[in-house]
């Protein structure tokens, strides 16, 4: 790999400033070379939230994403306001337990994730976006499990009582990829 | 750790142990994060009830002689400019931190170079300089910031990061530098405290006599050329053998780096001059590297401000070109390589011709 | 629309634009904009009056309300009132402030306005934290509340004290009237349109500067759910900004 | 007997804060299942409430709706 | 100099410098610098003491008082001073500010540091007027007296009204002790003397926020002899401002 | 009249009816003077409670449609900043008079011009430009008063007198222009009024999209371009056949006139080029004039502000030669004559050559 | 017998504000005929005052001398 | 003549700063070019006070006097401060009443007016600086008595009830000098 610019995205309370925050953490781990950039809304009410997180073996000249290489899309109005931007051939990850539409945009893979019954299964429906973390390393091979396992710890230093699920949650989404 | 928490951590570091400010998108997450750190290591922070108010808890606890920090974002950064220029006058040193956003007005809170003329021409009324740094990454937060501290003092003048929300948000890997020891630096012979078994001491601007405010401003202008002499960084980038360079600073200076990178694989003789202090800014190098070059081509997020700068250091030794955005859209370094195609090409589709 | 059998008693009113607001939910600004267009609508001023909203979460107040709107920077709303007012000393003019907007930044605005007795109206929206930002503590915090710039709560010693600037305001000469209220329940919500209403009337029978003080919820920021935040309004807040007219010389009945 | 009153809430508008539900007396209003188009799970008006006979047309829920997203009907006499 | 037979009971106090006030005669002013010095010289304090004077007639007070100073933009003297007592929390710190200077342009400052409870003392100097800019209207300046901005005399209506911002202070938790005294008399400059001293040493026992109010006269721009303006004190400026203690919580006996 | 009251009485025959200041010397005349004035027109005049507020009752008054003016000196106009950028940020028209003084901080109240950088150069943040008028006498400080009310109306935008201490306190005979009759001038179809009958109307600076805050930075940017094609003004004096000229503004330009007459008088070929308009610059026609001198030699109340304008006007087309004096010590003509004699002879002994 | 007190008054100081003339219990300040170097007309101390037996060293003229310009001393018994 | 450069100076009290602007208004009434330009100090207590009038038949450059052509100095400090500026060949004028003292400065001629004996002939002492006024423009030529009182009432304007004091004051300095 050279450089991946990621965008994840989805309405506030679905915690997607933390995949990229715990992605972010974990590529600090494995050495690379990294930012992780939110999108700062003039408003800190409610509607949706973004994140590009940049990953890169060499040095990262713009940390801004206006043609990401991956769209996450945790739900449907992120999903029409990103997938035209998505490099032709990149990848788009959709939270299947929200999004039902197909995404308009052609000439990307699309790769969809049940997060919500994902998650269930490990027992917290919280956990949703941590499989999304999950399945995104796996999908992606940017990260190992561990990597990204740690990445969460170090992201959510001090909130120890979390990580059980949220482990959970990143081993669910990633052994979905693997099984698919 | 984000860009606002790297320059946090830092000035703690660096000795600073009072910061005074208030709340302003995008920057608030420095306050934020110093209004619990401080009181760990026995130090101040105060909300003040304004900027005005903020700037002058900083000239107060400066002339004091502590290492003291405020921080905004450009309409707080004007509310400032006359404690600034009293701070310049009384020569107090202070780091501020201007986490620069779209204007003018309330504007909005999107990354923005559009303060670069109140920042190194003196924003506050009179004859004074701030040592202006631009950092454009994680880890130059951090130098820069420690760096700020230690000229503050150096030379009893306030210095300014300039920066934008982008950088203050954004996290990259950051190696931090180590604590400065107080009671290591050096005493600061002019800052009050009680003038037991001493003359009394005091700190101000004020100087009625013509003649003598005349003498205190070659003074002044004594510091800022002595300034000007030792205090220039800048940072060129793939210049060796490049036909035109294109300036950028910060943020700006990221992008033009990538279009850089992409020109370059493509074989396009292209290079980076990124000027590092802003005031004093890098003439000299710009100059010497404009005599190389045929076309100098400067890209900021303002409708053209440091490229005066450019044209006073290059004057007629290369042809200069200017092209900028304001109002927080960010263009890629494709936009950016475009820009320089179209001025290699002198096809006029992209930016404008300086004229001097 | 309007059902068969059925007679429409309660809606948006004419003066609220048809834009959704951005305020987050249970957000006590959307309630006002919507009394303020009440009152507007009821007294048929809407056209003769102008506002001036402030810098904080209502800083786009003009794409809610459909009237002439003059924005100021942070914490100047009555200083740019006043020069409105020189201009049209006939129209209705008021300012609409947050507590970090008039009592913080703005506080030598707001007091010298007031005591010079301007003829104007203040909506002083009190949620007791800087909402725009993102949650620092507010001149009006209470001890112990949470906030980004307080962590761990607001500490006398380290923060300062809760401000209670409607009682320093009704010492002036220049104050007529001075109303608090809270805007957690049906009963204080009516109460609220009732000083706004005051307010206006004070203002266009020329008496001089008036002010509501509304004690308002701000879910977001205070981490609670609308409901919640209800409760701690009269649990808390409302016991430190107790209520109550604080000055009346309207010489109103009513 | 038909409800004295009934209302109208606007789906995309509601961000689902309950005050409605908290102040309403006839208990008329529970929560949708669903989300809207913004990602709020908005609140549904019952029509028909068994034991308190519906809706008395009060306007409470209208008055601390913060998105002005209810309207009230009365019935006509 | 001492002469024979004859033992010196009064003098010029040690903290004073030679250098001649540059005031006009009558002015407060001097004798207000007088009675700080006395007082720091009688607690010994001088050598651990920082003023902050303002920027007023007296900016230059750093010509007459041997202490440690910082100068303040106009009007911020109290957050200048909070700057410092952060970085010296035992040393006595003094604002020294006007009316224009604390009650105008300075407003938001004073009430916030009030507020705040800094652990500051503040001689604040009213003489309703702006003395250093040549006589123009203080937000104190009585109704129907004469500034130069307000030719004619104050008019409520044109000019608003006379601020009692001392009044205000007291209301705020932060504040321990406020007093006004009137300086055109013997007894008012002994009472003056002991508020002051009372303020700084409620600083030292670590109090909080305390200030004194002074009448204090401008015969120049109240274009009077200074004997008339001792009189316009009693007759005018006192019964607006009346002398007296306005709040005391230092629980000392005297 | 003094230069203070020409202002204020020129004020009120321009259509002002609204003046908004906090008292500070040497300009305190002017709210003097119009304290008196503006209640026999039916205006209003306020005695703000400070500066930040006067700034703010101007905006309120100009989005009101009123001609409006403030008026301070360079402290109080740093604190005006953030509302001056508001202003042209939200494109209300206003005359902002700064009577400058010595600097930095509190300074002194001598005559000064060391905020040249400050009006040019936007004190306060933001992409925006200020229209910069500099008088050198009583009868321009009429002209040029009332001309900045019509342009501030013209363009939407703040308009700066740019004086000293001096100019406000010296008389000289001045005819005063007539009254405006305001029946007779164009509605302001932007300003608020109360909606009766017509849509709502805001005027504001936050616009929080990017895209629409570039578009607004766009079209202020070609407002200014606009500007700077029409509102040059400069006058030159025995320029004709000069070899020197000496390039001054305000009150530095009659003692620079002054030099100029005393070498004239000993057959030296020296001439004066005075900007009148500071922004926009008469670049071109300096530069034209530039072409045929050998040298341009800058005298400024400053420790050297305007020159920059002036290089950028000159380039290398002309040397450039800088002297200055800052803190209010008034040179006489023969102090300046001495300094064009110095660069005419090339020894040095006086001022310095700029390089670029 | 010789007065209780006496005062030295620095005349240079003094600017002639008269306002220790007026505190004066026992009448021992006049006006100075002529100026002082700066212009003022100082006040001078009359040494004896026959009636109202001289300077009884108060201090009320050091007081309120807005110059500091008085020194006050008293007889040694 | 051409252009001609006067300071007046003295103390706070003695109307300093009235006789320069009199003799502004006088000139305007004549058409001459003029500035007047009182000294302001930082400072608006008592002490001294000056001011420069510039007249002159051509264009003011410079309205500041460095070296002035002539000084009227009513005091003794005032005479103190500005005599040495005063150019080589020009003029000093002393209010006698008050400087017994003699200028240190040579190369100038020295001309005294006992100004308030003289005012207080005509009847009111505090005329002293209008006899200064009438022996200035005698001495000097620069106006004529009835230019010089023309002036003054336009500089009063609105205090009508000194114009007979001020001008028995100018009319007495003026004889004064042609008498002697
Ligand atoms: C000069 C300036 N300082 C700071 C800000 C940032 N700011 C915007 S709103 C705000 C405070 C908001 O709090 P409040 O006034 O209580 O309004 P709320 O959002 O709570 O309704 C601040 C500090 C600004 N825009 N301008
Ligand atoms: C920012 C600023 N605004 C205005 C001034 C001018 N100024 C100096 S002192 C002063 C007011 C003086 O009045 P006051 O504070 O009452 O003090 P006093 O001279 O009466 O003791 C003013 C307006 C200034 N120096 N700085
Ligand atoms: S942050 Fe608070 S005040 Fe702002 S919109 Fe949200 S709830 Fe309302
Ligand atoms: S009108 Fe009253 S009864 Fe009907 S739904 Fe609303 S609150 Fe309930
Ligand atoms: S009060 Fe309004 S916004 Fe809140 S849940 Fe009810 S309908 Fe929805
Ligand atoms: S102007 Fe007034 S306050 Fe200032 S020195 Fe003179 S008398 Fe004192
Ligand atoms: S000490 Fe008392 S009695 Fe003696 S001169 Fe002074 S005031 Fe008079
Ligand atoms: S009080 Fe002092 S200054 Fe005033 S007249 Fe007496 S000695 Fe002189
Ligand atoms: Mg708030
Ligand atoms: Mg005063």
């Amino acid at each position: 790999m050279t450089t991946t610019r990621t965008i994840f995205a989805g309405f506030g309370g679905q915690g997607v400033l933390l995949m990229g925050y715990v992605l972010a953490h974990g590529a600090m781990f494995k050495g690379l070379n990294l930012t992780y950039l939110p999108a700062y809304g003039a408003e800190m009410r409610g509607g949706t939230a973004n994140c590009t997180v940049t990953l890169a073996d060499e040095d990262i000249d713009s940390p801004v994403a206006s043609e990401p290489d991956i769209l996450v899309a945790m739900n449907y109005p992120s999903l029409e306001k990103f997938e035209g931007t998505v490099r032709s051939g990149g990848l788009i990850i959709l939270n299947d337990s929200l999004i039902k539409e197909s995404p308009a945009r052609t000439g990307v893979e699309v790769f969809r994730v049940p997060v919500v019954e994902l998650a269930r299964e490990t027992g917290s429906e919280r956990a949703a976006n941590m499989v999304m973390v999950g399945a995104f390393i796996a999908k992606t091979g940017l990260l190992t499990v561990e990597e990204a396992c740690r990445g969460m710890e170090k992201a959510l230093a001090g909130k120890e009582q979390f990580f059980a699920a949220n482990r959970a949650g990143i081993e669910r989404g990633a052994a979905f990829v693997t099984a698919a | 750790m984000r860009g606002t928490q790297v320059v946090g951590e830092t000035a703690v570091r660096a000795g600073c142990r009072y910061y005074f400010g208030y709340p302003i998108t995008p920057q608030t997450e420095l306050p934020e994060y110093l209004s619990a750190r401080l009181p760990e290591v026995g130090g101040s922070f105060i909300q003040g009830e304004s900027e005005v108010a903020s700037a002058s808890m900083v000239i107060g606890a400066a002339a004091s002689g502590g290492r003291v920090m405020t921080s905004s974002s450009s309409p707080g950064i004007s509310l400032k400019a006359e404690a600034i220029s009293f701070m310049a006058g009384m020569e107090v040193p202070a780091v501020i931190a201007n986490f620069m956003r779209g204007g003018p007005g309330l504007g909005n809170i999107a990354p923005s170079q559009a303060d670069y003329f109140q920042s190194t021409r003196g924003g506050g009324h009179g004859d004074y300089r701030l040592l202006v740094l631009a950092p454009a990454g994680g880890q130059e937060l951090a130098d820069l910031t420690f760096a700020a501290f230690e000229l503050a003092d150096r030379y009893r003048n306030p210095v300014l990061l300039a920066a934008d929300g982008l950088l203050g948000q954004m996290m990259e890997p950051v190696v931090l530098p180590d604590f400065v020891d107080l009671d290591e630096l050096p005493e600061k012979s002019w800052a009050v405290s009680g003038c037991d078994g001493r003359e009394p001491r005091s700190v101000y601007s004020y100087i009625a006599d013509p003649v003598l405010l005349h003498r205190h401003n070659l003074h002044l202008q004594e510091k800022y050329e002595l300034m000007a002499q030792n205090e220039v960084r800048w940072e060129e980038f793939r210049t060796d053998d490049a036909e035109i360079v294109v300036v950028a600073y910060g943020t700006a200076s990221r992008i033009a780096k990538g279009a850089v990178n992409q020109l370059r694989a493509s074989g396009r003789k292209v290079g980076l001059f990124r000027p590092v202090s802003l005031w004093p800014y890098p003439k000299a190098a710009l100059r010497s590297l404009a005599s190389r070059v045929r076309q100098v081509a400067v890209f900021e997020f303002s409708s053209g401000q440091m490229v005066e700068d450019v044209m006073l250091s290059v004057g007629e030794r290369a042809e200069v070109y200017f092209h900028g955005v304001a109002g927080g859209i960010i263009p890629t370094p494709a936009d950016v390589a475009d820009y320089l195609d179209s001025v290699m090409n002198g096809d006029g589709r992209v930016g404008r011709r300086m004229d001097i | 629309m309007n059902e068969q059998g059925y007679k429409k008693i309660f809606g948006r009113p004419e003066s609220l634009t048809e834009t959704p607001f951005h305020y987050c939910p249970g957000c006590g600004h959307s309630v006002l904009h919507r009394l303020v267009a009440e009152v507007l609508d009821e007294t048929g001023m809407a056209g003769r009056t102008i506002c001036v909203p402030p810098v904080g979460c209502s800083v786009v107040a003009y794409h809610y309300l459909k009237l002439d709107m003059v924005e100021a920077p942070h914490g100047r709303a009555l200083a740019v009132a006043t020069g409105v007012k020189r201009v049209h000393p006939d129209k209705l003019v008021f300012t609409y402030q947050g507590d970090g907007d008039l009592a913080a930044i703005g506080t030598a605005e707001t007091i010298h306005a007031a005591n010079r007795g301007e003829n104007l109206s203040t909506i002083f929206v009190n949620n007791a934290i800087y909402g725009m930002t993102g949650g620092q503590m507010a001149p009006t915090t209470l001890l112990g509340q949470e906030a980004t710039t307080a962590q761990g709560g607001r500490d006398a010693k380290l923060h300062g004290r809760p401000l209670d600037i409607s009682n320093m305001l009704a010492l002036s000469d220049g104050v007529v009237y001075v109303e608090r209220v809270a805007l957690n329940s049906v009963k204080g919500v009516r109460r609220a349109k009732k000083a706004i209403a005051r307010s206006f009337r004070a203002q266009m029978d020329g008496l001089g500067f008036s002010l509501v003080e509304i004690l308002s919820p701000c879910p977001t920021n205070w981490k609670m759910t609308p409901a919640q935040s209800w409760h701690w309004i009269d649990e808390h807040l409302a016991r430190v900004y107790p209520p109550g007219v604080i000055k009346d010389d309207t010489g109103y009945e009513d | 007997m038909a409800a004295r009153g009934k209302i109208i809430i606007d789906r995309e508008r509601c961000k689902g804060c309950r005050l409605c539900l908290e102040v309403c007396p006839r208990d008329c209003l529970e929560p949708d299942t669903g989300l809207n188009k913004k990602g709020y799970q908005p609140v549904l008006f019952r029509e028909s409430v068994e034991d308190k006979k519906g809706c008395n047309a009060c306007t409470m829920c209208g008055l601390v709706c913060p998105e002005a997203a209810i309207e009230v009907y009365r019935a006509e006499e």
